[in-house]
């Protein structure tokens, strides 16, 4: 009997807690709103959802935050059962896939509707948000690499300005690797490497986006100059193991020449490194002006209820008012052109470092490389960066490395 | 006499063993109250300079509390439903019957489908019960779990024949033959149970991620996740929040040891 | 898992004083008395003194003090030392500061401070000392 | 569990029949619950991947029927798939190591000797451990510049330079299937123990008596007595390495190239970041299968019937 008697009130105990929150509060006008690793900023969100459903009563505002490596499985689930957020933030080049595969929503004619709020942007930032000549993304806020050098380590090694070429770049290297110390670093996920490729006037694949392109012996080359200046040191192998906090921690940890990073690095780097000063670190462009962006932009699901609202929501979180406020707080650029004056002011006083490290973010952003609108972007980066890898960490000769790598590029555009 | 001469080389491999078990616990526990530059060598070996800011950290980086809270439901639910579910599982599996062979092979086999192939059907079918973003929800997939069945089987087995076939010749139902004859002999069983149900839900990683939407749904080790991902700098707060999520596993276990650990010699045995 | 209740009084006697209630109850006590604590301690008054390199109290020293926010810190508030070199900051939201003291010709001084809770009241032990010489990282 | 009612005074032993009708009831109903929860998450989603695997679909995409496309490009045409084939099978074959270690200190710990439940207790608390907690903490331990193998192995003058384990194309997966048995074993340990509770005692005093010694004795009846706990051991031990995704994606993602690629990462990579559910439900379904091949092959080696434990 008590046994029974046990599992009834089991049972009910667990039934009372069947009921999910968010079908509870469910209206036709909610809208939720899916943001990538930014959980840190709930307290301005929350500003900004206020101020929304003022404008706007009646509206609820369901956000939600994942981490990067996780948000694409959630909204792929999401789509699949229908319940895809109205409003989701995404970084890199998956929005292409997603827009190609019809997930997110066409806001050119939004565009077409509202230019005064199109002008607000940097066209360049803008520009990179396009797949087949459609308009997908608002930024949110936006980033590229740059060139950040050691000093200190620069005096010591005899050098003072840093370098304008890719022979330079490894040549310093070199001249600064000795024993602990090494000469070079690179972020290497979201195609970041991609610029000492374009430095060497490598191509990723044919204009036309329908073969391969960087199987050539240039290129070769290249990857075995680089492998030769990973084995000796000058390259730490950090640029091609490492993702974000080994090569950021090995910058910081202040034995390392230069790190091809983005802005964001400067925060993390500048939270590890003690020794860091505008007499100490460097901010530059890299060889040639060569940058690869790591943009946030905020797109609409197709599958949303009232994508008017959706797109108001957008409207709202990138208004120069709320972009201003980001850049403030989080030290980031917007693209939002007057937003980030204002944030680049607030930040020129206290301090001048990071005022130099985002504005670089503003200079040539006309030479942004490593973003193709590809619906395959993943795969083929899954297809290239290990044969890459190998090479330059010396397990394959560049020859060969290209040409597994051709291959497989192969593959993944032949399917698609 | 004999048993001092050969006892000592026993003691010595244990040793070693349990240090090799222990070592990686202290490792993470000096970092997470003394943090480690990355960069300098050689690493401390005794902490220095130990405090407990980086615990501090973790609390107020996510909603610790919240999580926590949610991560405990969760494993209570799943607990009581994998003692029970098994317990009976286990003792139908005890008998002879048509097709056990077949439900034996199924059962296992259910064990070799990677939960990452599972998610988005069983995504669809948690919506379709209504229960995604619940608690129950977040639960039901791991009410019956295959292992724990099959030690409650085997646990029954252990059970002499004999007293069952007495308890039979007085008449008890089936249901009392289990619950007063079988269960008092299979304390083992259900402590094993409690403990595994409780690490596997507890620990659980993927599916709350996918099943829960609202941020107070959220587990701990989506917290442990999200935490990896940018707060990953502060090296000493991630081990803290290692330390912080191991804990009430740790310390249940340390609890039920006896149970458990004793439970298994001296429980139901002997043929 | 004994459900008959038979030698009930024992029975429960002996699960009451068990490890198992006992060990659970003991955390819960220290949770509330470490709550009961941080409530009556969490005003946010952040208290201290500005000294410069010889020890003499600093007058009018601008402080500021900065609370850590995702990857830096930023000012939160600011305030001038009263004649003794004294100052005090009211409502601290957070549980990871920075002071920083400065006055033209004496020099500044930037020191962390971290506290158990969130705008826990304390009272630095050591002043802040300027010195000409630039302080770290700013 | 309510259909358990059963009047004591309506049983009598010789009701053999409506007895037995009885039981076929109740083992059905008791086994359904468990069975219920299987058909939902384990059987359907597998016959979901049966079924995409012929197809050529993903979210938003109307599902085409491809046939064995999937399967052609798998087994032909993708080194990565070959790459993380043989890595699974890696961490499989490592399994019986662990189960060796486990053996030897369970017979250890079963022997009355001082403070075996602190051992037992010592070796089974790596087991517990949140997996992704477990990845992080022998990552920390393999790193490269302050991991703790690296100081003791540099401080014994073993290698000058520190080695990158994660980082090294040799060293990952040995890395990786280290940490994988360090956990494991604790839980092989105590399988293993439970199995040596069941041999009943009198067979050792025979055998004593025949004037067998020890390793004669383990080996004439503990060993084939633990057949069945053994490949217990094996079977879930072997599933829950190669099934279980967290390990490998916290300590390497894979990495170095795709040095740690296990069938279950790469499924999880195909599907959710590369959106290639269709491809990624067939590798899943060749996988099915390969475990299927193997816990097959252990069972008939074992003779053993699944989990059971024989007295006779």
């Amino acid at each position: 009997m008590d046994r029974r008697k046990l599992l009834k009130t089991g049972l009910a105990a667990a039934g009372t807690l069947a009921t999910p929150a968010y079908l509870r509060a469910q209206s036709n006008k909610k809208l939720s709103i899916l943001t990538w690793n930014i959980a840190d900023q709930e307290a301005l969100f929350k500003e900004e959802f206020e101020e929304f459903k003022k404008a706007n009563p009646g509206v609820e505002i369901e956000w939600l935050d994942k981490k990067g490596p996780d948000l694409p499985a959630f909204y792929q689930t999401q789509l699949v059962a229908g319940t895809a957020p109205d409003v989701i933030d995404i970084q890199g080049a998956l929005w292409v896939e997603w827009a190609a595969n019809g997930a997110l929503l066409d806001l050119t004619p939004y565009f077409q509707n509202d230019p005064a709020f199109v002008k607000m942007f940097n066209p360049d930032y803008m520009s990179s948000f396009v797949y087949d000549r459609k308009n997908y993304l608002v930024p949110f806020y936006v980033a590229k690499t740059l060139l950040y050098y050691n000093k200190t380590m620069f005096k010591e090694a005899g050098l003072s300005a840093p370098p304008k070429s890719f022979d330079e770049l490894l040549a310093f290297s070199q001249a600064m690797a000795k024993g602990e110390k090494t000469g070079f670093l690179t972020l290497n996920f979201d195609w970041l490497y991609w610029p000492l490729m374009k430095m060497n006037s490598i191509e990723l694949l044919t204009p036309d986006y329908k073969k391969p392109a960087f199987n050539t012996t240039a290129a070769a080359e290249l990857l075995d100059r680089l492998a030769k200046s990973t084995a000796s040191g000058a390259i730490n192998k950090i640029a091609w193991t490492g993702r974000w906090v080994e090569p950021n921690g090995a910058f910081a940890s202040g034995t390392v020449g230069m790190m091809q990073a983005h802005s964001a690095s400067y925060f993390f780097v500048k939270g590890q490194g003690r020794w860091i000063n505008p007499d100490t670190l460097g901010a530059a462009q890299a060889p040639g002006d060569w940058s690869t962006p790591t943009n946030h932009g905020f797109g609409v699901s197709k599958s949303s209820k009232n994508p008017e609202l959706a797109f108001a929501l957008v409207k709202h979180m990138t208004s120069v008012k709320w972009a201003t406020r980001l850049a403030q707080i989080r030290r980031v650029l917007t693209a939002n052109i007057e937003a980030d004056k204002a944030g680049l002011d607030s930040v020129k006083a206290d301090d001048p470092l990071a005022y130099a490290v985002l504005q670089t973010q503003l200079e040539h952003t006309d030479k942004m490389t490593g973003n193709w609108p590809l619906a395959n972007d993943a795969q083929i980066k899954e297809a290239f960066w290990p044969e890459f890898q190998n090479a330059v960490l010396g397990r394959k000769d560049g020859k060969t490395a290209l040409a597994d790598a051709e291959r497989a590029v192969m593959r993944v555009l032949r399917r698609s | 006499m004999v048993r001092h001469q050969r006892s000592w080389p026993i003691h010595l491999a244990l040793l070693i063993v349990c240090l090799v078990m222990l070592v990686p616990f202290y490792w993470v526990l000096k970092t997470s109250i003394s943090g480690e530059n990355i960069f300098s060598y050689p690493p401390n070996i005794i902490p220095r300079a130990p405090h407990p800011f980086y615990y501090v950290d973790v609390w107020y980086a996510i909603p610790f509390a919240r999580y926590f809270l949610n991560s405990v439901v969760v494993s209570v639910l799943t607990i009581v439903a994998n003692v029970v579910l098994n317990a009976m599982a286990g003792y139908s599996l005890t008998q002879s019957f048509p097709g056990k062979r077949v439900v034996l092979m199924l059962f296992l086999s259910c064990m070799m489908i990677p939960f990452q192939a599972t998610i988005i059907p069983a995504y669809l079918i948690t919506g379709k019960l209504g229960l995604l973003d619940s608690y129950l929800g977040l639960a039901l997939p791991m009410f019956s779990t295959i292992i724990c069945i099959f030690v409650f089987k085997a646990s029954f087995d252990a059970v002499p024949r004999s007293l069952i076939d007495a308890a039979r010749v007085d008449g008890l139902s089936e249901g009392r033959i289990i619950w007063k004859v079988m269960m008092p002999l299979a304390k083992s069983a259900v402590a094993t149970n409690v403990i595994l149900s409780f690490i596997w839900s507890w620990n659980n990683f993927m599916w709350p991620l996918i099943a829960t939407r609202s941020q107070d749904m959220q587990t701990l080790p989506l917290g442990l996740a999200r935490f990896i991902s940018y707060q990953e700098d502060t090296t000493g707060a991630l081990y803290a929040f290692c330390i912080m999520v191991l804990a009430p596993g740790i310390l249940l276990f340390l609890l039920a040891q006896k149970e458990f650990v004793q439970g298994l010699t001296t429980g139901a045995t002997k043929g | 898992m004994s459900f008959e209740g038979d030698p009930a009084r024992s029975v429960r006697k002996r699960w009451f004083v068990s490890r198992f209630v006992l060990v659970p109850c003991a955390l819960v006590l220290i949770a509330v008395l470490w709550n009961a604590w941080v409530f009556t301690h969490n005003h946010g008054v952040v208290a201290g003194r500005v000294v410069d390199a010889a020890g003499a109290p600093v007058e009018g020293a601008e402080v500021k003090l900065w609370v850590f926010n995702f990857t830096t810190f930023v000012e939160q508030a600011s305030t001038k030392t009263r004649s003794d070199g004294s100052f005090e900051f009211a409502k601290n939201p957070s549980h990871n500061i920075q002071l920083s003291a400065e006055k033209l010709g004496v020099g500044r001084s930037r020191i962390p401070v971290r506290l158990y809770f969130q705008s826990e009241d304390i009272v630095l032990k050591r002043p802040l000392q300027l010195s000409s010489a630039d302080a770290d990282n700013k | 569990m309510s259909v358990t009612a059963v009047e004591p005074s309506a049983t009598r032993p010789r009701f053999t029949e409506r007895r037995s009708t009885r039981r076929a009831v109740l083992i059905w109903s008791f086994l359904a619950p468990s069975l219920l929860i299987f058909l939902l998450y384990r059987i359907l989603p597998l016959g979901w991947n049966v079924l995409l695997s012929f197809e050529a679909w993903s979210p938003l995409k109307p599902a085409v029927f491809i046939g064995l496309d999937n399967y052609q490009e798998m087994l032909s045409d993708d080194d990565v798939f070959w790459q993380a084939l043989w890595n699974t099978l890696g961490i499989i074959a490592s399994a019986p190591v662990g189960i060796v270690i486990a053996l030897g200190l369970a017979l250890l710990v079963n022997s009355n000797i001082r403070g075996r439940d602190v051992y037992r207790t010592v070796i089974f608390l790596s087991y517990p451990l949140m997996t992704v907690a477990v990845a992080i903490i022998w990552r920390w331990m393999f790193d490269e510049r302050v991991g703790l193998i690296n100081y003791v192995i540099r401080s014994l003058h073993l290698a000058d330079q520190p080695i990158p384990f994660l980082n090294s194309f040799t060293w990952a997966l040995p890395c990786v299937i280290a940490a994988n048995v360090w956990q494991m074993l604790g839980f092989y340990m105590i399988i293993i123990l439970t199995g040596l509770q069941t041999i009943p005692g009198n067979l050792y005093e025979a055998a004593e008596i025949d004037g067998a010694n020890s390793f004669r004795r383990f080996l004439r009846i503990t060993l084939p007595m633990l057949r069945p706990s053994l490949f217990l051991c094996f079977v879930i031990g072997m599933l829950n390495s190669v099934t279980s995704f967290d390990l490998v994606y916290v300590m390497t993602n894979g990495g170095p190239g795709h040095a740690t690629e296990i069938l279950v990462t790469y499924i999880y990579k195909l599907a959710f970041n590369q959106t290639r559910f269709d491809y990624a439900a067939a590798i899943t379904v060749v996988f099915f299968l390969l475990l299927l091949a193997v816990t097959w092959v252990a069972n008939r080696l074992s003779g053993g019937d699944v989990g059971a434990v024989e007295h006779n």
